[in-house]
């Protein structure tokens, strides 16, 4: 029986609270929601800001997650968690920001993408 | 005395019987000249903090040997000082910030894409390089020309090389002239060298490719326009003519071919060589490119995939022959999985496919 | 209190920790949240190859032909209402309530079982018309990401069942509530990474 | 005209792939069969099985495996010295236009298995047997984080060196050097099991080494002795966590990308191919994302290596411990966005080329102070001059060199010239051998006498 109280005792700390889980429901459903309406309802926004506004809200909804589903604050592990994840991130930037970044520049430095007027005569050679 | 001597003439004989030529060491060319210099200012920089380190990591441990007579400096309690830390992340910093700064110029200055337009020198002259299995081949569009195994060039005058391959990844490098560049299919990199002096320099495929490799190399003959416009001329009066299906055979995986010479060159072929489209029936990977830009083809270009394949037409063994590839047929997969058990160790599987292809 | 008490099973685990906590003194909470932190950065490559592969599709079809946002939708609302159900599940187990776990865990696993459900038709789909994932850069990129998410979430499925025999065999142990913790961490990992699926993979090639 | 074939249970392997008609490989084979048939023997006839397998196979003592890693790192040692043998004996002989005695088919082997097995099976498994065995020590736990999981790892390591091994014999192994790079190693280029065997030796060794990682950095987190804080840490702990850390963050990288070329080989995929769109230029990208990690995985639990040894033998404590902690946690850091100076000659920009060229030549800073801090170690010390020290001295004049040409070859224009060349060869052999062997060296007699209760004679 020890165990079990005790148990309750760091769970509750550990596995949030049921308030928390419905804040992070509501705040996750909001966020699905609107990315989904933007796309299916087919909203007239410019294509750069409709790209920036899903994957903005993409980004929130992943805080969302981190901070009410999966409980990453300062205190849990006596911050290691946190400091675990800020690490990853820090990778994930700079794998991918830096993957294309440099595929970028490569390609615009080694791909064959011609204009126009050059394709259609060299598929017209082709025959 | 006598007996160092000894060692010294062995060391130079060593040296000189290593075979090794030092290009990289006494460039032919302005860009290699400018590499080399890069390479002396970096070496120096580097030994200011190199030859202190090299003396204290041989002197220190002798000196303070702990069978030392006096032993009176002995210190314990040295861990820390503010004026060492200061030095020791100080002069690095420093010494990388000169290197960062040359570096920056010379990367700029001798970037391989920039054109050589700056140097006081001739007109320059195109040189399309194409990396085979296992051969260079050079196109020279102005002359219409091309050779294999072999690379001339005019004394003076830059080269603009513009790179590609047909297989495999592979590195044109003269080092006599300057740094290499990678070919790639599907893709087309530059290089721009040029040679000061004439001579035969050695140039080679600097990234293994398989096989063949390691006879992927070829004389370059750095000679006088005049020397230059008559090896032109025997090139157009010994060659064949190099088409496109002409190019096909060619292409063709080989191990150690002769130099040889092509009297005329097909109009736009380097371009349809980087755009894998020389076989007729492939689409150009620009248009691809176009294509994708604009969708892709939709659903109803899924049929057309046989349009742009491309590597597996040309797929060997490990002793440079062609082979052929089945194509993956997952529904017949999955057929014979479900109706013969033996399908799954393979030895069936070979027969079957055998008799699939034949 | 049934004779195979969690106290007797692990005496050692409650002696020393009236201030910390079994979970805290456990390795398995970080150790396990660092694994999750390497699959974030499998799938960062994978997400990376996405990004730059995307967009070549070898005369075959695009995003625009292939995607449909309604049934990403109903995917995403099944992913999410089965974190919703997990995290009702850990409520559960924290009060001690065997049963009412046990039914949300079920029910987490149903939800589980229809996403795994909809990908396969999806990519049963994809394939039967021809746009498998040898037909282009693109497509081969697209099944590689979201095949693995599947994987993944296939995975939990397995855990989540076994854990359920566990849990049904021996109560809601220090163990099982270890384990349970753990799973809940995988699942909402899960989900976290799937937000990144319909967003980048799907929705923005929609646009 | 041959065809290939894949079953979907052997793959591309099949019996006509055992290399009878070469007498190398058979020759060899015969000698490895009675070797092993000896063993066996000569086990059962002391009757060892049972010790063999309660107190090795399945022991989860950290110590026991950490000296297993040192044994696995020796042995693949000897196979991978015997490669190198071979390439310089075959270099030789073909010198000027010869033969040589080596086909070319069987010469792309032996080149590749040498740097995989030496990289992957000596250098990792020496590593991390030292960790293994030495930081949970150092901190004062009993074991590591998970035991059970530290065993699994281990043989997950001996499977990959195993298959690297069987492929000698069964099949071939790939004849596209140690990284791999297609389209040369795609389906077309490639064919025969020897890529499948390099893929699936290297996937297995490399989620092992993950799960190791794992594995150790939840041990220094969680396990430390009461009262220990994070700076209280000796070096070498230090420096296991940041390596850690590094594998952690850089395998998954691995895995995933050889994950998508064995896609490219088994199912037709189009990662890495020249056709449909596919883009062999992202592998280079991304295995270089790990691979520049990976060599640093290989030299920071040196780094630990070495102060301890250093600060023992001078009678003295390390010089600038908090230095040094910064120090490697800079080059942790900075070891991720330095991978495209393994690629400078690939078509990037100059703008790009400079970016990693400076960034590199800044990862020379905080390892430049170490080696500061080494030498003011010594200063002022009383130096014992015994072997470990001996390996150290040698260590930092062989790896300062090997540092001026690392720094050097980071200079795009330099680079230019000396890409794949003797000189970037000798730049890596002298890291790794001047600096990651010459370290173990130090490490295994340093550590010797914990491990078996005596100590090595020095003479």
């Amino acid at each position: 029986m020890l165990a079990k109280t005790h148990n309750a005792h760091g769970a509750a700390k550990d596995h949030g609270t049921m308030a928390q889980l419905m804040i992070g429901f509501a705040l996750a459903a909001l966020l699905t929601i609107i990315p989904f309406l933007l796309i299916i309802a087919e909203v007239e926004i410019a294509r750069t800001t409709l790209i920036g506004i899903i994957m903005g809200l993409g980004a929130v909804q992943i805080v969302v997650h981190l901070v009410y589903f999966l409980h990453v604050n300062r205190s849990a592990e006596e911050g290691w968690t946190l400091f675990a994840s800020i690490f990853a991130v820090l990778i994930l930037v700079i794998v991918l920001a830096g993957s294309l970044w440099v595929m970028r520049n490569m390609n615009e430095n080694m791909m064959p993408m011609h204009d126009m007027d050059h394709m259609t005569s060299l598929q017209s050679q082709q025959g | 005395m006598f007996k160092y001597i000894k060692y010294l003439l062995a060391a130079a004989g060593a040296f000189a019987l290593s075979g090794c030529q030092y290009h990289i060491l006494s460039p032919q060319g302005w860009v290699g000249i400018q590499e080399r210099n890069l390479l002396v200012i970096a070496t120096l920089l580097m030994l200011i903090i190199i030859i202190p380190v090299l003396i204290m990591a041989v002197y220190f441990p002798l000196k303070y040997r702990a069978d030392r007579s006096d032993l009176s400096d002995y210190d314990p309690t040295f861990e820390h000082s503010n004026k060492i830390e200061v030095a020791v992340w100080g002069i690095p910093i420093l010494i990388t910030a000169a290197l960062g700064w040359y570096t920056y110029v010379y990367t700029h200055r001798l970037d391989p894409y920039r054109p050589l337009d700056h140097l006081q020198a001739g007109i320059p002259i195109e040189v399309d390089a194409v990396s085979l299995d296992w051969k260079w081949l050079f196109i020279y569009p102005e002359f219409g020309v091309a050779s294999v195994n072999e690379l001339a060039v005019p004394v003076g005058r830059p080269v603009n090389f513009r790179l590609t391959s047909s297989t495999v990844m592979n590195t044109l490098s003269i080092p006599a002239l300057g740094g290499m560049v990678y070919s790639m299919a599907g893709m087309e990199t530059q290089l721009h060298l040029v040679a000061d002096a004439p001579g035969v320099f050695p140039g080679r495929a600097a990234h293994y490719s398989g096989p063949g490799f390691s006879h992927m190399t070829f004389d370059t003959l750095s000679m006088s326009d005049a020397d230059f416009d008559s090896w032109i001329a025997n090139a157009k009066s010994d060659g064949t003519d190099l088409g496109r299906e002409t190019y096909l055979t060619l292409e063709k995986p080989s191990i150690a071919d002769p130099v040889r010479y092509f009297a005329t060159v097909e109009d736009g072929l380097f371009d349809h060589v980087v755009e894998m489209c020389v076989d007729s029936g492939t689409v150009c990977a620009g248009q691809m490119m176009m294509q994708d830009k604009m969708g892709g083809g939709g659903i109803a270009g899924i049929p057309n995939a046989a349009a742009y394949s491309y590597d597996s037409k040309r797929a060997i063994d490990g002793l440079g022959t062609l082979i052929d590839l089945p194509t993956p047929n997952p529904e017949a997969f999955h057929e014979a999985f479900l109706n013969s058990p033996d399908y799954i160790c393979g030895p069936s599987a070979r027969k079957e496919a055998v008799i699939h292809v034949n | 209190m049934t004779p195979l008490d969690s106290t007797q099973l692990a005496p050692v685990m409650v002696v020393n920790d009236h201030d910390h906590g079994a979970d805290h003194d456990s390795p398995t909470q970080i150790g396990f949240w660092i694994y999750l932190m390497s699959d974030c950065i499998i799938f960062g490559a994978l997400f990376a190859t996405y990004a730059v592969l995307g967009g070549r599709y070898a005369g075959g079809p695009g995003p625009l032909d292939l995607f449909e946002p309604e049934f990403v939708a109903v995917e995403t609302a099944l992913l999410l209402f089965s974190s919703v159900t997990f995290g009702l599940a850990m409520l559960q187990a924290v009060k001690g309530n065997l049963n009412r776990t046990l039914v949300w865990l079920a029910v987490t696993g149903v939800l589980g079982a229809g996403f795994i459900g909809m990908e396969l038709y999806e990519f049963r789909h994809l394939i039967h018309i021809g746009a498998g994932p040898d037909r282009s850069a693109f497509l081969s990129a697209f099944f590689a990401l979201v095949g693995t998410h599947g994987l993944h979430v296939t995975g939990g499925i397995i855990w989540l069942v076994t854990l359920m025999v566990q849990i049904k065999m021996h109560g809601l142990i220090d163990a099982n509530m270890r384990r349970l913790a753990t799973l809940s961490m995988f699942w909402h990992f899960l989900d976290l990474i799937w937000i990144g699926v319909f967003s980048f993979v799907y929705l923005v090639r929609l646009v | 005209m041959s065809i290939e074939t894949i079953s979907p249970l052997f793959g591309r392997l099949s019996l006509d792939w055992i290399p009878y008609q070469e007498p190398i490989l058979v020759g060899t084979f015969a000698a490895v069969a009675i070797g092993g048939f000896a063993v066996l023997v000569l086990m059962t006839y002391y009757g060892l099985w049972g010790s063999f397998w309660r107190d090795w196979v399945t022991s989860v003592d950290h110590k026991k495996i950490g000296i297993m890693y040192m044994v696995l790192g020796f042995i693949m040692m000897v196979r991978g010295f015997a490669d190198a043998l071979m390439m310089r004996a075959q270099q030789a002989l073909a010198a000027g236009g010869a033969e040589g005695y080596l086909p070319q088919h069987h010469f792309d082997q032996v080149f590749t298995a040498h740097g995989v097995i030496m990289i992957f099976f000596v250098a990792m498994a020496f590593v991390t047997g030292i960790m293994n065995f030495v930081m949970p020590t150092q901190i004062g736990a009993r074991d590591v984080a998970f035991p059970f999981l530290n065993n699994f790892s281990f043989w997950m390591t001996v499977a990959g060196a195993l298959l690297v091994n069987i492929s000698l014999f069964v099949g071939e192994f790939a004849r596209v050097g140690w990284l791999a790079f297609p389209p040369l190693s795609g389906a077309s280029f490639s064919t025969g099991p020897g890529m499948d065997y390099y893929l699936w030796s290297l996937q297995i060794a490399g989620v092992g080494t993950t799960l190791s990682g794992i594995n150790l950095i939840a041990t220094i987190i969680k396990m430390r002795a009461p009262g220990m804080k994070m700076m209280d840490m000796p070096v070498f702990t230090w420096t296991a966590l940041a390596t850690n850390v590094l594998i952690v963050a850089a395998f998954p990288v691995l895995t995933a990308t050889l994950a998508l070329l064995t896609l490219d080989r088994y199912f037709g995929m189009h990662f890495f191919t020249n056709d449909f769109g596919g883009n062999p230029m992202m592998y280079i990208n991304l295995i270089w994302i790990w691979g520049h990690p990976e060599v640093y995985i290989l030299i920071i639990p040196i780094f630990g290596v070495i102060s301890e040894v250093v600060a023992t033998f001078s009678g003295k404590p390390l010089f600038g411990y908090k230095t040094m902690v910064w120090a490697t946690a800079c080059i942790m850091v900075l070891s991720f966005i330095v991978w495209l100076h393994h690629f400078f000659t690939m078509g990037s920009g100059a703008n790009v080329n400079t970016f990693f060229g400076i960034t590199t030549m800044i990862i020379a800073v905080p390892t430049g102070v170490k080696i500061f801090n080494w030498l003011f170690t010594l200063y002022k010390g009383r130096v014992r001059l015994e072997l470990p020290m001996y390996w150290t001295i040698g260590f930092l004049v062989t790896f300062t060199i090997g540092g001026m040409t690392g720094v050097l070859l980071a200079v795009p224009p330099v680079d230019f010239q000396l890409h794949n060349t003797l000189f970037l060869v000798a730049h890596f052999h002298n890291v790794i051998i001047g600096g990651v062997v010459f370290g173990v060296y130090a490490a295994v007699t340093y550590w010797w006498p914990k491990a078996f209760g005596f100590k090595l004679n020095d003479t």
